[in-house]
């Protein structure tokens, strides 16, 4: 079972990544998924006290279980306009 | 209703024609513009990176909010990314209604919404530097501890 | 400062060129459209007399006003005449500014007060028959006793 | 000793006329030309109610002087935008 992570600005450049495919087990929450991320990437570590996540294009909370093939996308606080 | 991220050259005139209506009294338009500087530093460019399809679905969400709240007939909404000079327009509203309050309270809520939520990000280039911008205005800067 | 009474078709892109600046954030335009009906009357056209030398003298006077007000950088004021069929623009205001809260809100006060005072009149033409009209918000319905 | 009379829209259309040329005598103000051109023009009586008067392009209290080769224009309500 895996899931794509959606990387953008500055979180992707600090990762070297834009996307990423991630294993994921059962009973995965988005909180369980972004600690695992975020202890195999220490560089993301600094981003995460702002960051909100995106399942399949929709803002959720981090206790929010997620499904084999969804997409999960970090999303560093918001500057356009 | 016209909601698009593009890296294309945004068109007034395409958004003012995408809300035109034989009963619209008043037409608002909002042109987000690259400014030569930003707290007291110069900017030589701007960098737009985006989620595009969920931008565009947030800002089709925030459009038809608008449009239920403030009366108005039609709304377009476009968000150019990639590299923008100075003066380039990176953010297009128009939108249309029967009278002109509706157009400039329906606009400036439509601004505000996508400064919180719309999944797109600037960062300022400097001569001497660059950074990502955190918008103050963010849902991220301020969501409930449950989506931390 | 572009401020202009005419019988000729306005273009916003004209308006927009005139207040584009490098230090501007935020170009709002306002178009005020000819709609199809007004209190549930269906209207044919419009027909806009104007006394040109002294609507300019007030436009400009509004405009300097607002951008003082409102922190502009420019603004831009046009006025059409003559006959003008539904969807057709009668007026045009363009301003641009640092930040966007006060495209809004200047541009918003900027019709409010053209709306008052500039001398320019519309005829509504019905199917059955036509009205000058008077506007409600207008100097005319409202001054001391001292100017009549 | 004459003044310049622009009529506009309305009081155009009940006046026949965008412009009048009429003779002012010493002391006139606002008032006293109205008063008397509403004396000639009749029909021009049911638009003083609402009616204001600019002088040389700018709007003036009907107490103020007028002086030869003076503008004086009747301003119905306004209605632009």
């Amino acid at each position: 079972m895996e899931i794509t992570v959606l990387l953008f600005a500055s979180v992707a450049e600090a990762a070297g990544a834009r996307r990423l495919q991630l294993p994921i087990e059962h009973g995965d929450t988005v909180a369980t998924v972004r600690d695992r991320l975020l202890a195999e990437r220490p560089a993301l570590a600094r981003f995460a006290p702002n960051l909100l996540y995106a399942l399949d294009e929709e803002y959720v909370d981090t206790a929010a279980p997620v499904h084999a093939g969804a997409t999960l996308a970090l999303i560093p606080p918001v500057s356009g306009g | 209703m016209l909601i698009r991220v593009t890296e294309e050259v945004l068109r007034p005139e395409e958004a003012t024609a995408a809300v035109e209506s034989p009963g619209a009294g008043a037409i608002g338009l909002f042109l987000g513009v690259v400014r030569d500087n930003n707290k007291g530093r110069r900017v030589a460019y701007l960098e737009y990176d985006a989620y595009p399809s969920m931008a565009e679905k947030v800002m089709r969400e925030i459009a038809e909010e608008a449009r239920d709240r403030f009366g108005l007939i039609d709304c377009a909404v476009l968000h150019r990314t990639g590299r923008l000079e100075i003066g380039e327009t990176s953010l297009l509203i128009a939108v249309s209604c029967g009278h002109r309050a509706a157009s400039f309270e329906g606009g400036h809520w439509l601004v505000d919404e996508i400064k919180k939520r719309v999944p797109v990000w600037k960062k300022e280039v400097w001569e001497d530097g660059e950074e990502w911008i955190e918008g103050p205005e963010s849902l991220g800067m301020q969501a409930p501890a449950s989506m931390r």
